[in-house]
């Protein structure tokens, strides 16, 4: 009995000493990173990384410690053959009991500080940031609006917008949502916040650094929520000005998201030699409300798009022979509730797929004869 | 220890399938409840190989979005649902009465319908596949994502029937286990006396008693919005988004400790038969569940921290909090372990697995009830890593453990042991392969529930990985198929009490007869069949 | 460590032999009877049901910038208040007639039991038509918003649970007629009215909530 | 073993839950699920002490 309770504290030290030894292995393995998150390229994403790293080496040493326990008491205390004896009946122990009680009670409680601590500095919302700029997302897309630049991106399926803003300086994120939940999240900065219908959500940003980082909608949004990517691109402060200047001089990158004013009326106009073929279209619950159309070759096509999905943006595009064929057509998008009259010019005889460029799930066939 | 011999007239009366459709008998309920969870573990592991498999390389190769997400929302459903809490409920079913010393459930009848309404709600789930789509808003159903307008497939109210059903199921088992433990208990079995099994489905049971109820409410709700143009969840009506959050993880938190402390009940029955000593702290184990169920109701939001919507310092405390318990759990379950006499049967070797993986999902959690850490890893692979950690390193190890412990005493025979051990490592390094890349993804960004991932990301080699870990996970629950038929067939006949047992089940006979004891042993501590092995201990008859 | 520190034996070891009759014994008559007991908890686990539902009405309540919700004058339901105020007597008076039973049938009257239950059945009925009727008298539906949500799924839900209620009222009095219950044996009816008088209280919650504190 | 009376502290430490989570929060339909548990774990805790043989 003596022999064994002498040979406890040797065990824990033991298994301290390897967890301890372990863990230098692993701190100091030049250029080896396990489990890092990666560098942060904000202010508020430093403070983020100091707590994982000091989160991370808590949890690190925990685990060596327990770890080496069990597989020490597993290996140490195995039966061996033939030993048929009972070993000594302990039932517990008090003193035991409040050690293992009170000491996690302390770490999780320094833990507890230093993250709120560290929250604070994350959360902080400045009250007058260098630049705003809105987020809006929507399925499966996202939408930065610069309202003090007056400068509107969209994304597209095969291009995704890209977040310009510049090093250095504090940028506020207003974060809306036209539909389901998404979620709003640059690796690089350590952080995400949700995208909520019917909530506005509002953090700020420091970007440290130049570069490129990739963005992702986290909160799980629907069929292609995999494809609802974005890129923030940081810069400096003059490239920042050139970049603006520009996208104000070019009229908006992307298609414009402006509301279409309920465009029955200037639908009549481009009468050519051939009277166009009025043909209709509705988008509802995002989807169209047909999946066959047809019209007769030759003759341009007036397509009346009524979009009644409340501020949802869809649009109507044509592609030879599938929905990913090549693009003969492509009408501008805008969200609902509102009208537009598209015209298509003649197109030959053959199968067309008509296709929401935003929601690519979209899609019906039209035939032209 | 004699055998008792059941004489045939008796045993055989009623036999065949008829007796297994209308059976009261709480052991032949378990063993159903068991079979049916382990039938839905192969469907929803075959969902997850069908996941792993479309992720092991970027790009689309075998299907679409839709039919991923439709796959990865099935696969946690059943896992969840109609897997791991049955599979526990199967386990309480068959064990406690045993273990307490009574004839029966309270309910019997009851008890029979619990267990038919899960099949039933399986198959309502599983409808939706050939109804034009199953649920496919991942198994936390988000609102408006949910809403008809956003799904307007029949599949997510099949789903919502499902598991009301799944829900009313898991309320009556509930009610039954609570009045089995209060009121069924042999002479002598006071609460202090009880086996950690039955303290841990007996907290269990009152978290699925107050828990789910919330679950249904929230649910029939989303049934109304999607059904009736009700405005619950659906902002553009006055409704709220994050309210669905709140009522769904009210319910879904606890639901965690449902699905791990019978697990941890498991786990605390093996570890002390195996080591020959009594568990440590036993007082210390039963206070450490109670608090954790108690904790349990207050750290629902923790799953909202990014929402922007919630007090986080509250959240944050309580959840840290949770920690102390469980880490006392882990270190009673080693010093139990500490100077005994551990034999390595396959039961215990689950269980040291159970031990490993379950630290590491508990460190891991830990760094999400830190809330900016949680910002960076929310809704990423470290999550998946987590709950995984969690539920399968931690409750399906125990699982096993607990099929290997008790399989002798369902049929008595034992399991193959050589079979059991080479699923065990072909499990753990399978599992391990799986799930532990997944931090490494997690922190680089890798968001959870994504059908596809660009190559550039740097995520190919590890999601390889994982897939290939995933296969052998698979190919682990082969040689278990394998074992229980040829187990059944010709297992080594087990005897009444194969493992030198604790609780009461090991004194009757294996397979115990249909009232479950001729006579029981004195009560006088936690371990009757041990003291009734090495004789009882008095105040005089100290070692 | 050493072993006096151990816990060798716990401290409630060593009854004598009559404490474990005594401790038999007490497990022979055993608190309450197993049928009660399951519906407490049954109970209790609709209360968290109840909460779920209610929850959602503070919640939205809360968010709305005005309550009821300008737009419908119809919301104002004070003005309908009259109707409801009478079928909460009625339902109050059900939980009566409902405990008269069951001190009726603990006496061993089963004369005494049927009559009340009857009574009880009929006024449930009666509760159940007469919010069906206030339904058709309203001027808004399920689908007007989160007021209408809100409001017919309290409402329906706990009609629901009414229906329910009458229908354990009627197996109860269709047993007490094949003579199933005596002044011993009525586990099933001291239930069924626990049922009932739970039911009632949530009303009373409701009608307060919804009409008064509208 | 626990007289009934004392397994109502369960109902007051949700009720205390409750009511810090509302000075902190103000959130209405967390405080509501939390009130109703206190109401529900007292209600359940109470009646299986109560209900239970003694020891």
């Amino acid at each position: 009995m003596t022999r064994i309770a002498k040979g406890i504290p040797r065990g824990a030290s033991i298994a301290a000493l390897a967890a301890i030894a372990m863990l230098l292995v692993a701190a100091c393995g030049t250029g080896v990173s396990v489990l890092q998150p990666p560098p942060a390229a904000t202010e508020q994403g430093k403070a983020t990384e100091w707590l994982y790293q000091v989160v991370f080496i808590v949890g690190v040493v925990i685990f060596f410690f327990v770890e080496a326990l069990i597989v020490y008491a597993a290996i140490r205390y195995r039966r061996r053959k033939g030993d048929d004896s009972l070993p000594p009946q302990i039932h517990g122990n008090n003193v035991l009991e409040v050690i293992w009680t009170a000491i996690p009670v302390v770490i999780v409680a320094v833990l507890f500080v230093i993250s709120w601590q560290t929250l604070n500095t994350v959360d902080a919302v400045s009250a007058n940031p260098k630049l705003r700029i809105d987020v809006t997302g929507f399925q499966w897309q996202w939408q930065f609006t610069y309202p003090d630049q007056g400068v509107t991106l969209i994304g597209l399926p095969d291009k995704e917008p890209e977040l310009v803003v510049p090093v250095n300086e504090t940028v506020q994120v207003k974060l809306e949502s036209r539909d389901v939940n998404h979620g709003f999240y640059v690796p690089a900065f350590l952080f995400k916040r949700d995208v909520i219908p019917g909530k506005t959500n509002v953090f700020d940003f420091k970007a440290t650094e130049t570069g490129v980082f990739d963005g992702h909608c986290t909160q799980f949004c629907g069929l292609l929520h995999s494809k609802m990517l974005f890129k923030v691109r940081v810069v400096t402060q003059q490239d920042f000005d050139a970049w603006v200047a520009q996208a104000q001089a070019t009229p908006t990158p992307a298609p414009s998201l402006t509301p279409a004013p309920s465009a029955s009326g200037d639908a009549g106009g481009g009468g050519g030699a051939v009277q166009p073929v009025a043909l209709q279209l509705t988008a509802q619950n995002i989807a169209y409300d047909t999946s066959e159309l047809s019209a007769p070759a030759g003759a341009p096509i007036a397509l009346t798009f009524v979009n009644n999905d409340n501020g949802i943006p869809h649009d109507v595009a044509i592609r030879k022979d599938s929905p990913t064929g090549e693009e003969v057509f492509a009408g501008e998008i805008f969200p609902g509730v509102a009208t537009k009259v598209y015209d298509v010019p003649a197109l030959p005889a053959g199968t067309y797929a008509f296709v929401c460029t935003v929601h690519p799930n979209m899609t019906g066939t039209l035939t032209v004869q | 220890m004699a055998t008792t011999v059941l004489t045939p007239s008796t045993a055989r009366a009623r036999s065949g399938l008829y007796d297994w459709l209308t059976t009261t008998d709480h052991k032949k309920i378990g063993i159903l409840y068991l079979a049916s969870s382990f039938l839905f573990f192969l469907v929803g592991g075959i969902l997850a190989l069908l996941v792993r498999a479309e992720l092991a390389q970027p790009g689309l190769q075998y299907m679409g979005e839709s039919a991923y997400n439709q796959f990865f929302t099935m696969h946690a459903s059943v896992m969840l649902f109609l897997f791991v809490i049955p599979m526990l409920a199967g386990f309480g079913n068959y064990v406690v009465p045993l273990m307490i010393g009574a004839p029966d459930m309270a309910f019997p009848r009851i008890n029979a319908l619990s267990f038919w309404l899960l099949p039933l709600a399986g198959v309502i789930m599983m409808l939706g596949f050939v109804l034009g789509g199953a649920a496919a808003e991942g198994w936390t159903s988000y609102s408006p994502l949910a809403n008809s307008k956003y799904s307007p497939g029949v599949g997510t109210d099949l789903w919502i029937v499902g598991l009301i059903l799944i829900g009313t199921s898991s309320i009556l088992g509930g009610i039954n286990f609570l009045v089995t433990i209060f009121k069924m208990r042999a002479p002598g079995m006071t609460m202090f006396r009880l086996p950690i099994l039955v303290w841990t489905v007996l907290v269990t049971s009152v978290l699925v008693v107050l828990g789910t109820p919330v679950l249904t409410s929230a649910l029939i709700m989303l049934f109304i919005d999607r059904n009736y143009g009700g405005a619950f969840f659906d902002p553009a009506s006055g409704g709220s988004a994050v309210l669905w959050q709140n009522v769904f993880w009210f319910y879904s938190h606890p639901a965690v400790y449902i699905m791990i402390l019978p697990a941890m009940g498991i786990v605390s029955e093996i570890i002390p038969v195996f080591s020959r000593k009594p568990l440590f702290g036993y007082k210390a184990f039963v206070f450490a569940t109670a608090a954790i169920g108690a904790l349990g109701f207050s750290v629902w939001a923790h799953h909202m921290f990014t929402t922007g919507s919630v007090y986080l310092p509250f959240f944050s405390f309580m959840t840290f909090l949770i920690a102390v318990p469980t880490g006392v759990k882990m270190f009673n379950w080693i010093a139990t372990m500490w100077k005994g006499s551990i034999q390595f049967s396959s039961a215990m070797l689950f269980v040291l697995g159970f031990l490993t993986m379950f630290l590491i999902g508990g460190i891991n959690g830990a760094f999400s009830a830190s809330v900016p850490v949680d910002f960076a890893i929310h809704d990423t692979y470290w999550i998946v890593a987590h709950i995984h950690y969690v539920l399968f390193g931690g409750s399906v190890f125990a699982v096993f453990g607990g099929l290997f412990y008790w399989f002798p005493k369902m049929f008595g025979v034992k399991l193959n042991e050589g079979l059991g051990k080479l699923q065990f490592v072909i499990m753990f390094i399978g599992f391990n392969l799986t799930f532990f890349p997944m931090h490494e993804l997690g922190v680089a960004g890798m968001p959870r529930r994504i059908a596809d991932y660009s190559p550039m990301a740097g995520w190919n080699d590890l999601n390889l990985v994982a897939t290939i870990g995933s296969i052998l996970v698979g190919v682990s629950v082969l040689p278990f198929l394998w074992n229980v038929f040829v187990s059944l067939r010709s297992g080594e006949r087990a005897g009444d009490d194969p493992w030198e047992g604790n609780t009461l089940e090991w004194a009757t006979t294996s397979p115990p007869p249909p009232y479950n004891f001729d006579r029981l042993p004195e009560i006088r501590s936690e371990r009757p069949v041990f003291d009734q092995r090495h004789g009882l201990p008095g105040p005089a008859a100290g070692h | 460590m050493t072993a006096s520190a151990d816990v060798l034996v716990p401290a409630d070891r060593g009854e004598t032999l009559e404490e474990l009759v005594h401790i038999a014994e007490e497990h022979a008559k055993g608190g309450i009877s197993n049928p009660v007991l399951g519906m407490i908890l049954f109970i209790a686990s609709e209360v968290m049901f109840f909460a779920g539902l209610f929850a959602a009405y503070f919640s939205l309540r809360a968010n709305a910038p005005v309550w009821p919700p300008a737009g419908n004058a119809e919301f104002d339901l004070r003005a309908h208040i009259a109707l409801p105020a009478v079928l909460t007597l009625m339902l109050i008076l059900s939980s009566v007639t409902c405990q008269i039973g069951i001190w009726a049938i603990r006496r061993g009257d089963r004369k005494g039991l049927m009559r009340a239950f009857t009574i009880t059945i009929v006024l449930g009925i009666l509760f159940l038509a007469g919010q069906l009727y206030d339904y058709s008298q309203l001027g808004f539906g399920v689908n007007d918003g989160v007021f209408g949500s809100t409001f017919y799924t309290l409402t329906g839900f706990h009609g629901a649970h009414v229906f329910a209620g009458v229908l354990m009222l009627g197996v109860i009095l269709y047993r007490g007629m094949a003579g199933q219950f005596s002044g011993r044996h009525h586990d099933a009816v001291e239930a069924t009215s626990l049922y009932w008088h739970f039911v009632d209280v949530v009303w009373i919650c409701l009608f307060t909530l919804l009409y008064i504190l509208n | 073993m626990i007289r009934p009376r004392t397994t109502l502290l369960v109902a007051v430490l949700f009720l205390a839950i409750a009511t810090i989570y509302y000075a902190l929060s103000q959130d209405a339909g967390g405080t509501t699920m939390l009130v109703a548990l206190a109401i529900g774990m007292g209600l359940l805790s109470y009646t299986l002490a109560l209900g239970s043989p003694k020891g």
